[in-house]
Order: structure tokens, then C-alpha cells, then sequence
């Protein structure tokens, strides 16, 4: 570099154009003008009026051209300072040159962009300003042009905006627009001159007989015979198939036999409102119901079929639209295919009384159903894709793994539609048995207290309740908990105690009840246990199973004998379930003793008389059970 | 029922299932199309089409003269790395000439991953591998595929790859039990939807390595 | 000084109740008018005279005590005061709280040796329903191990990850916030443990090889083909029921899991009664609740 | 998969099989077992085709072909370097392609004469236990007896081996002191169905080396 000789580089004045100086003698600079300002400026230094009718030509054709002649011109007004004035007279003539020009630009896209000069509007004016003098008239002459050609572009496409939305407006209530919309959302194919449409399942994976083809037609009506209010018209309307007019639904009920008498004649009544929907309704809503119709036949056929098919202990009826099955004794299943044509024909039937309808059941069909479907089409895909297709991965490995014989036969087995509501409607029947008997044994039992537990998660076929009984006041001592957890499943009950004992019960109640009753009977006792060790007493004894006294319903009462820290005292305590509980205390005094027993000096043999007399527990001041007989065992040693 | 059915086959040493196949290719460019025609033509339509990634090796045994070479195909999914799947497939059908589709009979067994040894060690060889990436649909049973083959350049890696043409193999198939001929039909129906896209033909094997050689 | 400014004040107030009264009694008479009377009208004139007098006496008054009052400063703080107040020398204020705290002392060491005397006698017994502002006390802390946020579960897993190694824990949310664990224990068993906070609801053990039918199963339902492990879950109930403490429902998670991971020997313990592995076809499925030790179903009691 | 361990069981000097078997039945349901139908394991073995010619590239391999009538699904198939491929069903096909020559053409394997073993009898359940007395027999001759015990809640044999032991002594006595070599082998690893067959096939081969020794060859 260095041997290269001194390299000067030159460069503009960094110097910015002074603006204004304010009274206290600051400067304010013009700010440096951009790339594109520059550009811009510069181009406004042209003053087009100087132009002649030759350079017009030129200036249209080639944008090159047009740009070296900005460049030459630029330098013009300095030469010619004066000239504008003098030329007052031509200026008229140049300015419509000059505005044809313009248009030429703007129109034709590709010679120029108009906006940046528009952009910088404001820092030409105050440029403007002090070219002023010079050159005011041909900058106002091309301002004021390119304001009007501007107004008059805008005017355009402010009539083009216009006249597109009116079409816009004009063919949402036209046929051919609704027919889009309707396109987008329903399948439809043409045949002749009529459109067909289909609103079946089958593209979503049903298997089901009858088709769902509806036809599309014109709406002949013109909007202005339509009702008033009914904003909803349509250019469009669909024709469904009479057996698919109306809506229906399925009905599922769960219910005691004895407690209806007439079973086979309740047949469903309608409510009067359902079933009719507006003749005039959208054709969505149309299309929407009668989809549903066809989607609650297939289901009811697919049950019904199903129903004949399965064999069971009790076979399953079907008669007319209605399927019974017995799910427990005396406790049926029903499901009723309910479709209402909305015809018109509905004899003012009376309101059958209010039959529970099972909306979680009749929700879970429609979910199975869907399920089936979604199975006929979701099938694994092959991997590799050469291997055998309609299998899930868990078959096709089968062989290469060696999956045992029984896995395969689980894998083979599937339950149809009714057997699977059949076990959903169980538990939910065992379900709700399990929740009143256990709400009216806590409501009823007051001492100890019962808290269930429901867990929060559960399946359609499972649920798990926690039973725990306590006593008020003691419940901090955990010991003294009676726990247990019921697995509710399809036919029976499966409890697990806090001593992991296993106890199935059946689906009746009773047997839930009595095992409660016995838990409390339990609790009583094993409460007295611990509050006796707790307390400094001694357990003598304790039978689960005493055989004295009265008998019990079921079961057996269970008894304890406790013994005061100073032997002296003991309390029997006997809780039995039918039989209630029973606190018998005995003292001994040595009076009563025996007069030929005085001889003995050991004092621990005076311990042996005695009589034990029951203590009544209501007259005991205490809340529950566990306080008096804390009280008792207090008081009585307090005796000493 | 169907095990009964399979153990006469396997007893009579036949095998149960046909093939029906149509084949044709589309080069890269249209891929696109006929992948999004097919979107719409098959089943779940709803959901992406399914990818699959196989890596392809055919061995084959050669005796002496007396004895007739023996070829099989063996798939190994390298998506759903535990599936591997061997294929035989019969001599085709030509017989026939009103048949719509090339029809061969063909046997899909499934097998765990020491078939490679196991092969070279009964005396098969391999012939040659490759690896094919594309797409699946199915209609019902019909089975679509669109793959992109490609060569490996060092054998047995299956990262190492250069595809081998500038098209797609495009292949429509069903495997049925023997003696479903309406398949044929259905698939013939099928192919026509697709037709200025992708011609789905029956192409003559034989004819053309005869050509080739 | 501060004696005379309080009685300059006090006789100040004064003053101005008088004005008032004056004033007051001024108007009262206006008010109530007199009836007018030739002769009376001088004598009224008179005594409204006179009562402005005392109106006007009693206001020179205020003003002169006013003028005695020294304005106060609004910005003195109060404590300012304190020096008026008596000296604290000559007070027994210090003998009184050395006193008080003497035997503020003593209540809190007699109540040490109360709370230590009582303490099993409180430990063994009743949320105290007789002292019932403890009682109340008590109630509130209500049982919260079934309501704790999703983050403050994954924290308590991770901690319990660490305490507990043998069991390898994975948490999913199947339904909604509350976790189901995934556990799985060595190359036994694995288990499903949903929660609800931190409560344990269900416990599901099944085989490690046992695998979904599908997936939309959720595993936590599907009960293991096994007897074994039939016979391992209903212990894992039985256990989740005596680990069960709601007002610390880490702790009794944690209890559970440690119990829980004695399983691992699950095949290859023998029952500590019979010192046997093998019974009616199956192994020991019980662990004792507090040694762990393994035995079997018929030999635990 | 459980743990399998298939044991010979010896038939003493004067005992027929059948007496041998119907004791251990006895035994067997005696501790609660209940029979759950029968089981087969069949074994069918290929050799090369050496009648094809000199020429032949074939190397000369025995292919055993098993069946297990617990995996329904499956066809082992087992080369004498101890290759295992487990297969679907169909591969019978192939095995069958292999075996058959078409249109005069020689086959490259065929089928050992008479080499068909199969091990066949009742099946039980004892809870998690699957216990299985086959008498096994080689061309319709009576061979020996195969007792097969399945512990299948867990795959890892030291886990539950003494659990196993117990058990199989309890109606075997001695015979099952150790456990069979082929899981003594992998005592600490994930037991699978193949190894179940090659228990069988070592068995299988035991018993025909036997018949070979017994009988001065013909």
C-alpha cells in the first residue's frame, strides 16, 4: 500500500443544507436526503414544462431514455432561471403534454411507481417553498396534474370495488352460490339434469342397507312471497326421502319391572314440540336431522339384529321398534327406536308419565356405533407395505412373535353393540345401587360416620368407591378407621378390606347393606380396642364371632372384654349388628365377696366376683360412641 | 374358518392367496397431484396420507440345473423397525386375456428378524436390494402405493441412497382369497379415475426381461 | 408550663360554651318572638339588648383566653408528648414488668412440661371436640392431598423418583389433570397408580409382557390375566387403604410406593412363615405392612 | 412369555408309558391342576437334496420344522447352526415350495424318511401354571415322555426358578433339580418362544439318537 504512493480519497462536503437558523443562532440542517429522496427530488427539479412535443415521445417509449434525461435536465432550471416566466403562454399547452404523460406512466405500470414521490409530499413543499420563486409554476402544474390523475384512478377503482360487491351481494341468494357452500359439506354428484346428493354414512365407514340420497332443487319461491322475518331463504332446496323426514331419536331406559306394570305397552310418546322443525328450515339443518335419522336406523337395526342373534339365558326381545333386555332380575333394559315424521299426523296423544331417559347410555351408543364405523375404515397400515393388509401390527406380528393361543383368542374376540350397552347399562344400574345405599346407610347411621370416596376416574364398565367409617372427634387417630374399597364392575361387587380380605358381592343390594352394617359393627369394636390401649386398659378378650346372646339377623356380633389399669374395673362390650351395641361394666366390691373366700390374701383373687350390669349408653354425656365410652372408661378409673 | 382353510392350503401345499396388480409411474413432478387426487379418492381421506419406508432385498436360490430357481422378496419396514416380511410369488396368470389385471398367486409370511441369516444359510443369495420411501392409501381393500425406489450404493446401508429414477412407481393391488374375480373389475374402475394422470396397466413381466436381455 | 397551657385550654373550651350559649339563647329568643305591646316593646328591646351584651362579653372573653393559647404545630409528631409525661424513675414500671415477665416465664414452662405430660393422651385422642377453639382450629386444615396443581404433582413424583429407585415412574394425564403413574418395577411388573391430587384412587398391577388390546383401553381398567398379579393388586388395594393419610397425602404416597417396591422379589422370595416359595400355585403375594417381609396369602396372620 | 422348562421324564424298567403318564396325570390334578384340553408339538425335519446332482451350491443343511400348538400362529423353523426364524403359518408354503420339484425339475430339500417326531397329551392349568405331559412318539412309535411346565406371569428364569422348582418337584422329584441347560444358559435374560422350541428340538434329537444307538442300522 504504503509503497503504492498515498491514496487520496475524495468525498463530498459532509455538510447538510441549512434549513433555518432561530433567533439564538442554532442551525437547523435539512436532514441528508435518501437514495430514493434524492431521486425524487431531483426529478421534481425537472421542470417539465421545459419539455417539448419532440422529447414526449421519447419519454413514453424507453425508461432508460426518460432516466438520462432526468439526469441532463436536472441541471436545466440553474441555467434557465427566468425562463418559466416567459414561457407563461405555452405552459397550457406542455401541462396537458405533460399530464398525458403522466397517466401514460401511471397506467402502464411498468415505467414507474408513483408512490415514493407521494410519500415524501411534505419535504418537496417545504423545498417547494423556497424554490418558489424560481420554478413555482411548473411545480404546481405537475402537483396539481398528478393530483388529478390520481382522482380520477381512484374514482375507478372505487366503481370497480363498488360494482364487485354488488355482484357479490347479488349471488349469496343465488342458487348456484348456496349450491358451493353445499358442495363444501355434503357429497353431490350430478345425474341428468337433477344433482344428487348423499348424506349416508358410508364415506364414514357404515355398512348400512339403506342409502341416504337426497335431491337438490331450485327454490322456485322468490323472496319476496316469503314470509316476512324469515331472513333464512334460500335459493336452494333438497328433497330427502320420505323415510327419512322427521327426526328420531333412540331412547334408552333402565327400569324396575314391578314397578311398571304395563311394560310391553309403553310405548314411546313424543313430546308435541319434537319432531317438527320449521318446513321452511335451512337446508343444513334438514340435511343436519335427517342424517340423524338414518345414522339412529342404522343403530337400531344393527341392535336389533344383534338382539336376535345373541343368545342368552334370557333371550333378548324385539318387537316393533322397541328392544327389552332383562339385565338383572326385575331390572330392564329398553332401547327405542323413537322417529317422529313431523307430519302433521300426531294424534294429541297424552304425556306418558316422565320415564327416565338414559342420556349417558344413549350417548354411548351413538359412540359405539361411531366407533364401528371408524373401525371399517382406520385400518393399520401395512408396514412393510408389501405385508398382508386389513390386519392390526398386533396380528401381523403374531406369527413372528409366538403369541400364545390365548392371547390370540383375545385378540379375536369382539363383543357386538348390544352386549357392550348391556354391560354399560349394568354397571351403571350397580353403579347407582351402590350410591343410594351407601348415602342412605350414612344418613341413616349416625354413629360412626360413613364417607364414600368416588374416584374421579373412571371407565364405562369400572368405577372405584372408597367406604371409610369413623368417629367424629377421633378420626385424627387413623387406627381406628374401618376402610374399604368397592370396584363396582359389571355384575358384582369386589371389595378389598384394610386387612385385605376379598368379598364379591352379587348385584343386590342387600348384600352391599350388610356389609356395611357389619363394617360398623366391626368399628365399634375395634374402636374400643385401640381407645382401651390408648387409655391404659387392658384387652382380656376379643371375639369376633361370640355365640352368646341374642342372635343376629346375619352375621354375628363380635365382643370385647376390657380390664381397668387397676383391675379392678371391667367393661364388656358387645356390638352385634342387628342387635345394637352394648357396654356392660362390672364392679366388684368386697363386700359382696364371698365370706369364705376372705382368707385368700392374694388381692388380685377379689377380682372374681362381681356381676356385670349393663351401663345404658344414652344417659352418658358424649357425642358418639367413641366419647362416651372414653368418658366411662375415664370416670370409672377416676373412681379409684 | 379361516384357519381351517388355511391348513388345507398349507397341506395341499398351495398357495390361498391372489394377487391382482396394476402398475404405472409418474414422474416427480406431478407426484403431488396424483397424491392429493388419491387423498380424495380413498378412504380417510380425513387424515395425512401414511408414509412407509421399506428396505427391499430379493434372494434367490440356484441349484443345479435340474433344480428350478427360487426367488424371494424380503420387506423390512424401517419405520416400524420389528416388522420384517418375507413374499413368494407364484408364476403369473396369463392365460387369460380378458382378465383385467395381472393376476398371481402369492405368499405373505410374516417373520421375525433372523431371516436374513437364516436364508443365507439355507443357500439363498441375494440378488439385489433396494430401498423404497413413498406413500399408501387404501380404498376398501385396495391398496395403493406410491414409492420412490432407490439404489444403495454400499450394500446394506440403508442411509447411503440415490434415487434411481426421475419417477414413481405407482401400484394399485388387492390380495383376496382364491376365487374373487370381481376384484379385477373394481380395480380396473378405480384405475380409470386416475387415468390422465398415471395409466395403471398390466405390465407383462416376462415380456419385458426378454426385452431387457 | 404545659399545666398552664392545659388549664388555659380547658378555661379557652369554656369560654366558648358560653358563647354558644349566649348565642344560642339569643336566637332562642329571636325565634320565639314576644308579643308586641306598646308598653312591652321597650322592655323586649331592653332584654335583647342586654342578651347581645352578654353575647358580646362573652366573646371579648374567648378571644382574650384565645389570645393566651399558643398556636400549635400541626407537623409535632404526638410523641412529642411524651416528655410531658411523668418521669419514669418514679414510677414501679420496671419492678411491674420484670415481674410480668417472670411469670410470663414460668406459663410457658409449665405449659412445656403440660404439653409433654399430655402429649400421648392428645396424640392417642379426638381432634378435641371439648376444647373447642382448638377444635375449630383443627377442622380447618381440611384434608387438601385430593386438590394440588398438576406442577406441584410432577414435583413430588420427581422427589419421589429419587426416594424410591427401584421403581421407574412415568406420568401420564389419560383424562383430564389428574396423573395416572406408570410404574414398573424391575423386570417384574407394572403398575397403574391414578390419582387424583395426590390421593391414590386405583391401582391396577399387571404382567410386564401384558400389553393393551388397544389402545383406546386405557391399561388402568384391563385387569392382568394373571392370578398373581390379580392376587398383587387387590394387596396394593388393601395396602393404598392402610397408607392412607389425607392430611399428608405425600407421605402416604410415598409409604405406599416404598411398601409397593418390595414386590420386586415378587417370584423369588420365599413367605418368612413357611419359608416356601410356591403355594396353591401361587407365590408369595403379600407384603407385610410394616417389616415388608413376604407371605403368603394363607400364612400372613 | 413365561418361563418354560421341558423335562424328559424317565420311564423305569417294567413301566409302560402309559403307566407313567397316567401317574403323573394323577399327580398333577392331585394339586389342583384342571386339564384345559390337549397340546401337540410336532417336529418335521428337511435335509438337502444331495439325489439333484453334484453340482449343487445348496449346503448341506437340516431345516427342523415346528409347530407349537400354544402359538397357534407360528412356525419355527430351525437350522442345525442353531439359527431359529419364527414365522407365520403360511411359511409351511415356502417349506413346501422348497420340497416339491415342479415340471421335472428336482427339489432343493426334501423330507427325512420317518424323521416326523410329535410330542402329544393333555394340557393343564394350575393358576399361572401350565403344565403339560406329552408322550412323545416318533412314526407312531411310543419314544418317551416330555413334561413341559409354564410359569407365565414372569419371563426372566432366575426370577422365578425356586418358584418353578417347587413346584415340578413336588410331582417329579429329582428330575427337575436343575433347571434344563438351555435355561440355564440364560438364566438372567428375557425368556422367548423360540427358545421353548429348541428345548423341544434338543429333546427331539436326544430321543432319536437313542433309537439310533438302540437299533443296529439298517
Amino acid at each position: 500500500m504504503a509503497l503504492a504512493g498515498v491514496t487520496v480519497s475524495i468525498e463530498a462536503v459532509h455538510e447538510n443544507q441549512i434549513q433555518e437558523v432561530t433567533l439564538d443562532g442554532q442551525e437547523i440542517c435539512v436532514p441528508p436526503l435518501s437514495m430514493s429522496e434524492c431521486l425524487a427530488k431531483s426529478a421534481q427539479k425537472i421542470d417539465f414544462a421545459e419539455e417539448d412535443g419532440e422529447e414526449k415521445g421519447k419519454t413514453t417509449s424507453e425508461e432508460e431514455t426518460e432516466a438520462q434525461e432526468k439526469e441532463s435536465s436536472a441541471f436545466q432550471p440553474s441555467l434557465w432561471p427566468w425562463d418559466s416566466v416567459r414561457n407563461k403562454l405555452k405552459a397550457a399547452y406542455t401541462e396537458t403534454g405533460v399530464l398525458l404523460d403522466v397517466l401514460n406512466i401511471a397506467k402502464e405500470k411498468k415505467y414507474m411507481v408513483l408512490a415514493h414521490v407521494q410519500q415524501d409530499t411534505n419535504e418537496p413543499k417545504s423545498a417547494l417553498q423556497i424554490l418558489a420563486k424560481k420554478k413555482a409554476f411548473g411545480l404546481q402544474s405537475i402537483s396539481s396534474g398528478l393530483s388529478t390523475a390520481a382522482s380520477v384512478l381512484m374514482g375507478g377503482a372505487d366503481r370497480l370495488k363498488k360494482s364487485q360487491q354488488e355482484i357479490g351481494n347479488r349471488q349469496q341468494t343465488e342458487f348456484h352460490f348456496e349450491l358451493h357452500n353445499l358442495r363444501q359439506n355434503w357429497r353431490l354428484k350430478k345425474v341428468g339434469n337433477s344433482i344428487i346428493g348423499d348424506l349416508s354414512y358410508r364415506s364414514a365407514g357404515s355398512r348400512f342397507w339403506q342409502g341416504g340420497t337426497f335431491e337438490v332443487t331450485k327454490n322456485t319461491m322468490l323472496p319476496s312471497e316469503q314470509v316476512e322475518g324469515t331472513n333464512t331463504h334460500s335459493a336452494l332446496e333438497v328433497v330427502i326421502p320420505s323415510e327419512l323426514e322427521g327426526s328420531s331419536y333412540v331412547q334408552v331406559e333402565v327400569k324396575h319391572v314391578s314397578e311398571s306394570t304395563g311394560l310391553m305397552h309403553a310405548t314411546l310418546k313424543l313430546p308435541n314440540s319434537f319432531g317438527k322443525y320449521p318446513a321452511d328450515a335451512h337446508w343444513q339443518t334438514k340435511l343436519e336431522v335427517a342424517q340423524n335419522v338414518l345414522f339412529c336406523k342404522e343403530l337400531f337395526s344393527q341392535l336389533a339384529r344383534e338382539a336376535t342373534q345373541l343368545k342368552s339365558s334370557v333371550p333378548h326381545v324385539v318387537v316393533g321398534n322397541q328392544i327389552f333386555t332383562n339385565i338383572f332380575p326385575s331390572v330392564q333394559l329398553s332401547i327405542i327406536l323413537c322417529h317422529a315424521t313431523g307430519k302433521g299426523d300426531e294424534k294429541s296423544q297424552p304425556r306418558p308419565p316422565k320415564v327416565e331417559h338414559n342420556h349417558v347410555l344413549e350417548h354411548s351408543l351413538h359412540q359405539l356405533l361411531r366407533e364401528v364405523h371408524h373401525k371399517t375404515l382406520h385400518l393399520d397400515p401395512p408396514h412393510p407395505v408389501t405385508a398382508t393388509f386389513g390386519m392390526t401390527k398386533r396380528r401381523r406380528l403374531a406369527g413372528p412373535s409366538g403369541m400364545s393361543r390365548a392371547d390370540l383368542k383375545e385378540m379375536s374376540e369382539s363383543e357386538t353393540l348390544l352386549e357392550q350397552i348391556i354391560k354399560q347399562a349394568r354397571h351403571e344400574v350397580l353403579r347407582v345401587r351402590t350410591m343410594t345405599t351407601i348415602d342412605r346407610l350414612a344418613s341413616t347411621i349416625p354413629d360412626p360416620q360413613i364417607m364414600a370416596h368416588w374416584s374421579c376416574l373412571n371407565s364405562s364398565l369400572q368405577s372405584n368407591v372408597k367406604i371409610i367409617i369413623t368417629s367424629n372427634g377421633y378420626d385424627g387417630l387413623r387406627l381406628t378407621w374401618q376402610s374399604l374399597d368397592l370396584e363396582i364392575g359389571t355384575d358384582s361387587i369386589k371389595v378389598v378390606t384394610k386387612d385385605r380380605r376379598i368379598l364379591m358381592l352379587s348385584f343386590l343390594e342387600k348384600e352391599l347393606e350388610d356389609l356395611i352394617r357389619w363394617q360398623v359393627s366391626q368399628h365399634h369394636i375395634s374402636l374400643s380396642q385401640n381407645l382401651a390401649r390408648l387409655m391404659g386398659w387392658q384387652i382380656l378378650s376379643y371375639n369376633g364371632c361370640s355365640g352368646v346372646g341374642e342372635m343376629e339377623d346375619f352375621a354375628t356380633a363380635s365382643s370385647i372384654q376390657l380390664v381397668a389399669p387397676n383391675n379392678d374395673r371391667m367393661l364388656s362390650i358387645r356390638s352385634g349388628i342387628t342387635s345394637g351395641l352394648h357396654v356392660y361394666l362390672k364392679i366388684d366390691s368386697k363386700d359382696s365377696l364371698d365370706p369364705s373366700l376372705t382368707a385368700l390374701v392374694d388381692p388380685k383373687w377379689l377380682n372374681l366376683s362381681g356381676t356385670f350390669k349393663e351401663i345404658d349408653m344414652e344417659q352418658i354425656d358424649g357425642r358418639n360412641f367413641a366419647a362416651k365410652l372414653e368418658f366411662i372408661m375415664a370416670m370409672v378409673k377416676q373412681k379409684r | 374358518m379361516y384357519m381351517d382353510q388355511l391348513n388345507q392350503a398349507v397341506k395341499g401345499g398351495i398357495a390361498p392367496f391372489h394377487e391382482y396388480l396394476l402398475q404405472g409411474s409418474i414422474v416427480d413432478s406431478s407426484k403431488d397431484v396424483l397424491v392429493h387426487r388419491l387423498r380424495g379418492l380413498c378412504d380417510n381421506a380425513d387424515s395425512n396420507p401414511e408414509a412407509f419406508h421399506d428396505h427391499e432385498m430379493i434372494f434367490s436360490l440356484k441349484g443345479s440345473p435340474q433344480q428350478q430357481p427360487m426367488t424371494v422378496y424380503l420387506r423390512h419396514s424401517l419405520i416400524q423397525t420389528d416388522c420384517w416380511h418375507l413374499r413368494y410369488v407364484g408364476s403369473t396368470e396369463f392365460g387369460d386375456k380378458t382378465r383385467q389385471t395381472l393376476v398371481r398367486s402369492c405368499v405373505d409370511i410374516g417373520v421375525s428378524d433372523s431371516i436374513v441369516k437364516f436364508l443365507n444359510e439355507i443357500g439363498f443369495k441375494l440378488e439385489y436390494e433396494f430401498v423404497a420411501k413413498g406413500y399408501f392409501f387404501h380404498k376398501g381393500r385396495m391398496k395403493v402405493t406410491v414409492s420412490k425406489l432407490f439404489k444403495m450404493n454400499i450394500q446394506g446401508d440403508v442411509n447411503n441412497i440415490d434415487p434411481l429414477t426421475l419417477s414413481c412407481l405407482v401400484e394399485l393391488s388387492v390380495v383376496v382369497p382364491t376365487g374373487q374375480e370381481q376384484v379385477g373389475e373394481d380395480m380396473k374402475n378405480f384405475a380409470e379415475q386416475l387415468k390422465p394422470l398415471v395409466q395403471l396397466e398390466k405390465v407383462d413381466h416376462r415380456r419385458q426381461q426378454q426385452a431387457a436381455t | 408550663m404545659a399545666e398552664n397551657q392545659t388549664e388555659s385550654l380547658i378555661q379557652a373550651i369554656r369560654c366558648t360554651q358560653k358563647l354558644r350559649a349566649s348565642v344560642a339563647n339569643v336566637f332562642q329568643s329571636l325565634a320565639d318572638g314576644c308579643p308586641v305591646e306598646k308598653d312591652n316593646a321597650v322592655a323586649a328591646i331592653g332584654a335583647f339588648q342586654e342578651s347581645l351584651l352578654v353575647v358580646y362579653n362573652d366573646f371579648s372573653d374567648v378571644e382574650k383566653v384565645s389570645s393566651s393559647l399558643q398556636p400549635l404545630s400541626s407537623v409535632t409528631p404526638n410523641s412529642i408528648y411524651l416528655s410531658i409525661d411523668p418521669a419514669i424513675d418514679k414510677l414501679p414500671v420496671y419492678q411491674q414488668i420484670i415481674q410480668s415477665y417472670k411469670w410470663s416465664n414460668k406459663v410457658s414452662d409449665l405449659a412445656g412440661y403440660a404439653a409433654s405430660v399430655m402429649e400421648p393422651h392428645a396424640k392417642s385422642k379426638r381432634t378435641t371436640q371439648y376444647s373447642s377453639a382448638q377444635a375449630k382450629k383443627v377442622k380447618r386444615i381440611s384434608p387438601t392431598g385430593h386438590a394440588v396443581a398438576p406442577t406441584a404433582v410432577e414435583a413430588c413424583i420427581a422427589r419421589l423418583t429419587q426416594k424410591v429407585p427401584d421403581i421407574s415412574m412415568k406420568i401420564t394425564h389419560p383424562l383430564g389433570s389428574h396423573a395416572v403413574l406408570q410404574l414398573t418395577l424391575g423386570r417384574i411388573l407394572k403398575a397403574q397408580l391414578a390419582l387424583r391430587g395426590l390421593i391414590i384412587e386405583r391401582v391396577n398391577v399387571r404382567g410386564l409382557t401384558e400389553t393393551n388390546l388397544d389402545e383406546s383401553q386405557m391399561e388402568l381398567w384391563s385387569r392382568s390375566k394373571y392370578d398373581v398379579f390379580q392376587k398383587v393388586t387387590e394387596s396394593a388395594t388393601a395396602a393404598v387403604l392402610h397408607f392412607y393419610f389425607p392430611h399428608n397425602a405425600e407421605m402416604s404416597l410415598y409409604t405406599f410406593l416404598h411398601w409397593f417396591q418390595k414386590f420386586r422379589t415378587l417370584f423369588s422370595a420365599p413367605c418368612q412363615k413357611c419359608g416356601k416359595h410356591y403355594l396353591n400355585g401361587l407365590p408369595p403375594t403379600w407384603r407385610d405392612l410394616r417389616s415388608t417381609e413376604p407371605y403368603h396369602d394363607v400364612c400372613r396372620q | 412369555m413365561g418361563v418354560v422348562c421341558v423335562y424328559a421324564f424317565p420311564v423305569p424298567e417294567g413301566k409302560s408309558g402309559q403307566q407313567v403318564v397316567d401317574s403323573l396325570q394323577k399327580q398333577v390334578e392331585l394339586l389342583g391342576a384342571v386339564k384345559t384340553g390337549n397340546f401337540s408339538v410336532d417336529c418335521e425335519t428337511y435335509q438337502a437334496n444331495t439325489q439333484a446332482g453334484t453340482l449343487t451350491t445348496t449346503p448341506q443343511r437340516l431345516i427342523h420344522v415346528l409347530h407349537n400348538s400354544e402359538q397357534p400362529a407360528s412356525c419355527f423353523s430351525v437350522l442345525d447352526t442353531g439359527t431359529t426364524l419364527i414365522a407365520d403359518v403360511l411359511f409351511d408354503v415356502l417349506i413346501h415350495k422348497l420340497t416339491s420339484g415342479k415340471a421335472g425339475k428336482e427339489a432343493f430339500y426334501q423330507q427325512r424318511k420317518g424323521s416326523k417326531m410329535e410330542s402329544k397329551g393333555p394340557r393343564y392349568e394350575l393358576s399361572d401354571f401350565i403344565i403339560k405331559i406329552g408322550s412323545v412318539s416318533m412314526a407312531s412309535n411310543f419314544k418317551g415322555i416330555l413334561v413341559e411346565v409354564e410359569y407365565s406371569p414372569c419371563s426372566v428364569p432366575t426370577e422365578c426358578w425356586n418358584l418353578m422348582r417347587e413346584l415340578m418337584q413336588s410331582f417329579m422329584g429329582n428330575v427337575a433339580e436343575t433347571p434344563p441347560t438351555l435355561v440355564k444358559n440364560k438364566m438372567d435374560n428375557f425368556y422367548l418362544p423360540g427358545d421353548t422350541i429348541n428345548q423341544y428340538l434338543e429333546h427331539f434329537t436326544n430321543f432319536r439318537k437313542q433309537t439310533v444307538m438302540g437299533q443296529p442300522i439298517r
